[in-house]
């Protein structure tokens, strides 16, 4: 009986404009991770003779096998796979790091406030803007300095410094909407500054902890250009590694070890996202629209 | 007096108690003025000295500054992140905001949906770059596949087309950030008073009325927002530019991040370098203090 | 020198880096582990052939029992390795040795970073067996810093030979001949010049296309003495013609292509010439091609006369430790040795950097390659490659790809690109 | 020596005087409430005594102990807070033991304290939940827990009511008042609502920008009150302020208030001696809306009641009283009648003025005009 209204009829066919539009930005969307994935699995002979969008005709492991473990990056023929665990290296500790010292300041710049809290915030969050070409150069003479160059500790001491930003304002929104009386309260209890913080606001934190978790984790494992600056060789991450494996040549490009290798350092942060695809959007909120 | 002792004693924890929330602070002060403003400091005074392959202390004014501006390949940088960054906000911009409205329409998948548009921002653009670049490669390609499923004339070579390199630079870019300027409109849109549209419904306003003269006009904040960050992050492309096109064919897709990388570490000229990241910096203060300062001062009203 | 891989990502940063922009690296933290006698030493030469030519001195220093701490740059971090250098070095924490090239070893020597090994100089007659022009590189203010490894060259044609019978094509002696035939090819369906656009090799065919272009006088006038008259004259306005009938040769896809997939172009017979340094020798052998049988090398036509070349130079970093000078000293004394020159371009496809050996153990190419550099080196035409930083500094290098990247991959006027060219330069070096 | 002595107080944030100097003592067992609208210092003046909040001048001294500088914890205060402030992640007898938890009270005792608490409360129910889980009201009673639990010397409530419904606050209030008589426990208690505050004081202190404008026994503060800001705040429908003139009538002080075409002349009765310097001088007339009746409700025994015929502006019923709106001199004046009075807007009908409830203020200064004596013998009554 609804088809018999023409302005249902119309609302009708509103609806199936608005899905077909939907559902082909989706497709554009997915594309490159589609043709990657496919890709991946397929044969090099396949790759220059077949259709890019065309389903692996034959499906091989072969080239992530090689991917992982035998692929030659630079000189060295081991795969992407010691450069992967480079990134584990680096991601852990300094997501860890960063976020408890995140999770600090926004405790003390949120209930703790002194005369110019302020200011120390808006220098702390100015620090996420920073175009980071304008350290690079002292940083890589400092990192020299601490014998931390071109290691995986210099990585972790870097990602620690320019995360604090983040950590701190996702802390500090969240602090925020806690009422001050809870420390009040907490204060009269009789509970001092680390009692307060670790028995009461980090228990009810764990909703930030998992957004700067991942802000963080995929921050981390994403970068790249502190990773070439500071990094090479051994105790690259694996962001640097696929970008010389993928420049790397031997005379024939190996398309389906590079999308291989892609896939290599991008599932971490895939895997992160699906599960926790919403905290994820919501740290994407609260680091750009004040929360 | 026999209690005045433990109260004394308790004097001393409390000057602790009190200075502690400004030791835990600390290490971050440190870590940041050290480590940002510091060599922010240092990277200014570099752009003054006549430092080439390593530094050197020497005064020099505004000799590297002179230089940098009369750098071909600056100008082609600077005008490089001008297409890039108006073409690269704007698309971002009007794409988010008709994905965010399509998708504010109750739409059934919207979960599923969102999560694939915003899904380009968890991968790292060297990751996303190798398939883009691949993808956008003539001989192997979008354009072989229009070619095998019969489109002959069709071409598509704007990646090793040094006046067109930059635009495909621009797609991949929007391609990964429209989800985000999509969720950052979504949830301006759930935040609009739900009672005012109903109240624009009941006047008889059109739906497309009621987006453009009602809730689109509300979403200021978020526009502004969504600028900033996209204009910083414009600004900051590096791994982009370096994935997709390696700053070529030439120096077309060249962009003061690269630049200023190239110079640093290549051509031993330390003073440009720091000359150009100074600028850069210069730049987004000029966007991003401005925007920190309101959004700072906000809560005290 | 020239690994095969190893500079994907200065290539793709496509920064105007040369294939051996300093790389030096290390993959420890720190040099206060190495025991008494032991060197270390930052390289970039870990490729399989390259490996084993500095195995050459690594076996030729335990020989004298010293340890070898090899630190081998995996990976292609050119640029940033040579933060870490300079990092260390002004933490006070140099290397025994390191591996550079030209300018660079200048720069070291000029911040007294370096060693002198007038010593073993004077007793190997160094100031006899080398070339000159590369003595301008190997010492500073009189004095030896830098021990050479060999002498490469980059006015090099590789030729598939089977392609060129079937096509009926000689070996070009002249410029118009050399077009001709890869006219010839691109008539023929194949494709002329195997041509990796990165701006390294465009220089490189530039450097090629002006020694051609305008002789050796003027190669050095313009290119290495930077003389703006040189630099913005009709002669180098021709050479930019030259260089723009030449890239009418090359396919479409050639922007970011690495110069060992341009390599394999000719190897697989899609492409009749590549212009490129002797490293791309090895490429021909590891397909088993034969020299003069199955590939043809031959000096840029026009360019017989003379030899642009680059070369690897060790440097050894200051120290006060009597023990390291000792073993800086016989490292040096094994690298300027004849068995060592004659072994490590051997494996590597290069030739020696002495002037005084016999060639008989190198192959077709290197022979041939051998004497040409000892005549040049006796006619003053042995001259720095621009694009690999044995003519002008790292700042003007990248000047100068700058421009000939840009005339490369737009259709800029010749002679608009020559007063770029010089204008682009006068900036650099101001 | 008082309980709690609030000696000339100070608080100054940078440059803004927040306190400017306040002066408080009450009793062991008072209950005293902290009025005022916002922004007036109470909540300060609250932390002040927490300690939440540093004192910037003066003493403050509990049982004779100076605790101007002794921690929050160890001044022997709890403290319930307007947003309750419960732990999010804790339960509810977390929440009510952790303050004995801090003070190293052993398991046991605690677990006992908190079911004593819980069941005086009447939570015991609700001890394995979590503030997320409870209602407004049990919340509130959570947070009276954890200050009741810790038995201290003063309880400290910061707009305790403010976040319930109605219904539920007059419930609330009068538990808290049925709990302080029971416990006997002294209070201070901040609140903008000055109902709560005259039913639940023993003594309220009234405050305006930092400074004490009354100090007094609800009744007193209601009656007498010692300014214009006072008078106004305190009760609802506020006091009917009125200008007026003192003129000499027959030897008989009266307070002139010309009101359309007729002058209405009330005699003075109270503080006759202060308003007698005060011939021929424009002041302020305070009257509460119930001492302006219909004549019949009026208590005509003292002779205080003064008739006039005034017109009716409005009517407005609440069930129990019916308020008038009358006008005063250029003032709308609210007067408290029986239901039921026959009335309608636009008539005229006789109003009854106890004019022995009526206060003058002068007003340029705002201040009261008393006679000294009178404030003695008030304090006589109430002792």
């Amino acid at each position: 009986m609804s088809a018999a209204s023409p302005a249902a009829r119309r609302g009708a066919a509103t609806r199936v404009v608005l899905y077909a539009i939907l559902l082909v930005f989706a497709v554009i969307y997915l594309m490159p991770l589609y043709v990657m994935l496919t890709t991946s699995f397929k044969t090099l002979e396949e790759i220059h003779q077949g259709n890019m969008l065309a389903l692996p005709g034959e499906w091989t492991l072969a080239p992530w096998r090689e991917a992982w473990g035998s692929a030659c990056i630079g000189l060295e023929c081991n795969g992407v796979h010691g450069y992967f665990f480079n990134s584990i290296k680096i991601v852990i500790p300094a997501v860890l790091i960063s976020g408890l010292l995140g999770a600090f300041n926004g405790y003390v710049l949120t209930k703790w406030k002194f005369r110019g809290h302020k200011i120390v915030f808006g220098l702390i969050l100015f620090s996420c803007f920073i175009p980071f070409q304008i350290i690079l150069l002292p940083m890589a003479r400092v990192l020299g300095i601490l014998h931390l160059a071109n290691s995986t500790g210099g990585l972790v001491l870097v990602h620690i410094v320019y995360g604090i930003g983040f950590t701190t304002l996702f802390f500090r929104n969240f602090y925020a909407s806690f009422p001050d009386e809870l420390v009040r309260a907490a204060q009269l209890d009789g509970a001092g500054f680390f009692t307060i913080f670790f028995r009461i606001l980090l228990p009810a934190s764990v909703p930030i902890i998992v957004v700067t978790i991942i802000w963080q984790f995929t921050n981390v494992w994403n970068d790249f250009l502190f990773g070439v600056s500071f990094a090479s060789g051994d105790s690259a991450p694996i962001t640097v590694a696929l970008n010389n494996l993928v420049n790397s040549s031997t005379g024939v490009k190996a398309y389906n070890v590079n999308m291989a290798a892609a896939m290599v350092a991008a599932v971490p942060t895939l895997i992160v996202y699906i599960l926790a695809g919403k905290y994820f959007l919501r740290g994407l909120m609260s680091g750009s629209v004040k929360g | 007096m026999s209690n005045a002792s433990p109260d004394r004693d308790g004097g001393a924890r409390e000057r602790l108690q009190r200075w502690l929330p400004k030791l835990v602070l600390s290490p971050s002060c440190v870590l940041v003025l050290f480590f940002v403003y510091g060599f922010i400091a240092w990277t200014s005074y570099i752009s003054f000295s006549d430092s080439g392959m390593m530094p050197d202390y020497t005064w020099v004014g505004l000799h590297q500054w002179s230089r940098l501006w009369t750098s071909w390949t600056w100008g082609i940088a600077l005008h490089n992140i001008w297409v890039f960054g108006l073409l690269y906000i704007v698309s971002c911009i009007v794409l988010g905001l008709i994905l965010a409205i399509l998708l504010d329409q109750r739409i059934r998948a919207e979960g599923v949906l969102r999560t694939i548009y915003l899904y380009p921002m968890a991968l790292s653009f060297i990751v996303t770059g190798t398939a883009w670049q691949w993808f956008l490669n003539p001989g192997l390609g979008l354009e072989k596949t229009m070619h095998d499923l019969g489109w002959q004339s069709f071409s598509f070579n704007w990646l090793i087309d040094s006046n067109m390199a930059i635009y495909t630079v621009v797609i991949a870019a929007v391609w990964q950030a429209t989800g985000f300027v999509m969720a950052m409109f979504l949830a301006g849109l759930r935040g609009i008073d739900g009672e005012m549209i109903k109240a624009a419904q009941i006047d008889g306003a059109p739906a497309w009325k009621i987006y453009a003269r009602i809730i689109i006009p509300q979403l200021r904040p978020v526009f502004l927002s969504a600028v900033v960050v996209l204009a910083h992050l414009a600004i900051k492309s590096f791994d982009l530019i370096v994935a997709m096109t390696g700053g070529g064919p030439g120096n077309a897709t060249a962009v003061p991040a690269t630049f200023m990388y190239s110079y640093a570490f290549s051509r031993n000229e330390m003073g440009i370098a720091a000359a150009s990241a100074v600028f850069m910096l210069a730049v987004i203060a000029a966007l991003i203090i401005p925007y920190l300062y309101s959004e700072l001062r906000e809560p005290r009203s | 020198m020239h690994s095969n891989h190893n500079r994907a990502l200065v290539n793709r940063l496509g920064f105007a880096l040369l294939p051996f922009a300093l790389a030096l690296s290390t993959n420890t933290m720190a040099a206060d582990t190495s025991t008494d006698n032991q060197v270390e030493v930052l390289n970039w030469w870990t490729s399989g052939s390259e490996a084993k030519a500095l195995g050459a001195l690594k076996d030729g220093l335990s020989d004298q029992g010293i340890g070898w701490k090899n630190m081998p740059v995996a990976g292609g971090a050119g640029t940033n390795a040579m933060a870490v250098l300079r990092s260390r070095i002004t933490s006070g924490n140099p290397p025994t040795a390191a591996q550079v090239l030209g300018y660079d070893a200048q720069d070291w020597a000029q911040r007294d970073a370096l060693s002198s090994l007038d010593e073993v100089a004077k007793a190997g007659n160094w100031n006899e067996v080398f070339p000159q022009p590369l003595q301008e590189f190997a010492k500073y203010d009189g004095h030896w810093i830098g021990a050479p490894f060999e002498i490469h060259s980059t006015n090099w044609v590789w030729a598939n030979k089977s392609l060129m019978d079937e096509l009926g094509i000689e070996q070009p002696k002249t410029w118009d001949d050399f077009i001709a035939s890869m006219k010839k090819a691109k008539d023929a369906g194949y494709i002329g010049l195997a041509y990796g656009g990165q701006p390294w090799q465009d220089s490189t065919v530039f450097e090629n296309v002006v020694l051609a272009t305008g002789g050796a006088d003027f190669y050095r006038k313009a290119l290495i003495d930077l003389d703006p008259q040189a630099l913005d004259s009709a002669t180098m306005t021709q050479a930019f013609d030259h260089l723009r009938e030449l890239l009418k040769y090359k396919d479409d896809n050639s922007p970011g292509r690495d110069w060992n997939l341009a390599t394999a172009m000719v190897i697989n017979g899609k492409a009749l010439y590549q212009i490129m340094g002797d490293w791309a020798k090895g490429e021909f052998l590891n397909a088993n091609l034969e020299p003069g049988k199955d590939f043809m090398c031959f000096r840029t036509p026009g360019t017989q006369d003379a030899v642009t070349f680059n070369s690897d130079l060790m440097i050894m970093f200051d120290t006060d430790d009597a023990e390291q000078q000792k073993m800086q000293q016989t490292m040096a004394k094994i690298i300027g040795s004849p068995e060592f020159q004659i072994a490590f371009s051997q494996i590597k496809g290069s030739v020696p950097a002495r002037m005084d050996l016999s060639a008989d153990k190198l192959d077709a190419c290197a022979q041939s390659g051998y004497e040409q550099v000892q005549a040049a080196a006796k006619n003053h035409t042995l001259m720095g490659s621009m694009a690999h930083g044995y003519a002008a500094p790292a700042s003007v290098k990248n000047a100068v790809f700058d421009i000939i990247s840009s005339f490369v991959n737009s259709d800029m006027p010749s002679d608009v690109a020559a007063e770029q060219l010089a204008a682009a330069i006068q900036s650099a070096t101001s | 020596m008082s309980f709690l002595h609030i000696n000339n107080v100070h608080k100054r944030f940078g440059e803004t005087h927040v306190l400017k100097g306040v002066d408080i003592a009450i009793e062991q067992g008072d209950f005293l409430v902290l009025v005022g609208p916002s922004g007036c210092g109470k909540s300060t003046l609250l932390n002040m005594i927490a300690g939440l909040d540093s004192i910037s001048e003066g003493e403050l001294l509990l049982d004779g102990r100076c605790i101007n500088d002794v921690h929050p914890s160890r001044r022997d205060i709890a403290m319930v807070f307007q947003s309750y402030a419960l732990y999010p992640s804790m339960t509810v007898a977390g929440n009510i033991g952790f303050g004995l938890e801090m003070r190293k009270v052993p398991r046991k005792e605690r677990r006992e304290a908190v079911d004593r608490v819980a069941k005086l409360l009447q939570i015991e129910n609700l001890l394995d939940r979590k503030p997320g889980q409870l209602s407004g009201g049990q919340r509130q009673r959570v947070a009276m827990g954890r200050a009741l639990v810790r038995d201290p010397q003063l309880f400290l409530f910061d707009e305790p009511l403010s976040n319930l419904d109605a219904k539920l606050r007059v419930d609330m209030r009068s538990e808290i008042k049925q709990l302080h008589q029971r416990l006997k426990t002294t209070i201070v208690y901040v609140t903008h609502d000055q109902v709560e505050a005259m039913t639940l004081a023993t003594r309220i202190a009234v405050m305006r920008a930092g400074e004490l404008q009354q100090l007094g026994t609800p009744h007193e503060v209601y009656d007498d009150p010692n300014n214009l800001f006072v008078a106004g705040f305190m009760g609802s429908p506020s006091m009917n302020l009125v200008k007026a003139r003192i003129v000499e009538h027959d030897g008989v002080l009266v307070a002139q208030v010309a009101t359309g075409d007729t002058t209405l002349a009330l005699p003075i009765v109270r503080d006759r001696e202060a308003l007698s310097d005060w011939c021929g001088r424009d002041v302020i007339l305070g009257l509460r809306p119930e001492a302006i009746t219909d004549p019949a409700s009026a208590n005509h025994r003292d002779g205080n009641i003064h008739e006039a015929e005034l017109p009716v502006d409005l009517i407005e019923p609440t069930g129990a009283d019916l308020y008038v709106v009358t006008t005063l001199g250029d003032a709308s004046v609210n007067a408290r009648m029986r239901p039921g009075t026959p009335l309608r807007p636009g008539e005229r009908t006789r109003f009854a003025f106890d004019v022995s409830r009526m206060v003058v203020f002068d007003p340029e200064s705002e201040r009261r005009i008393r006679d000294e004596q009178m404030i003695d013998s008030a304090l006589e009554e109430t002792a």
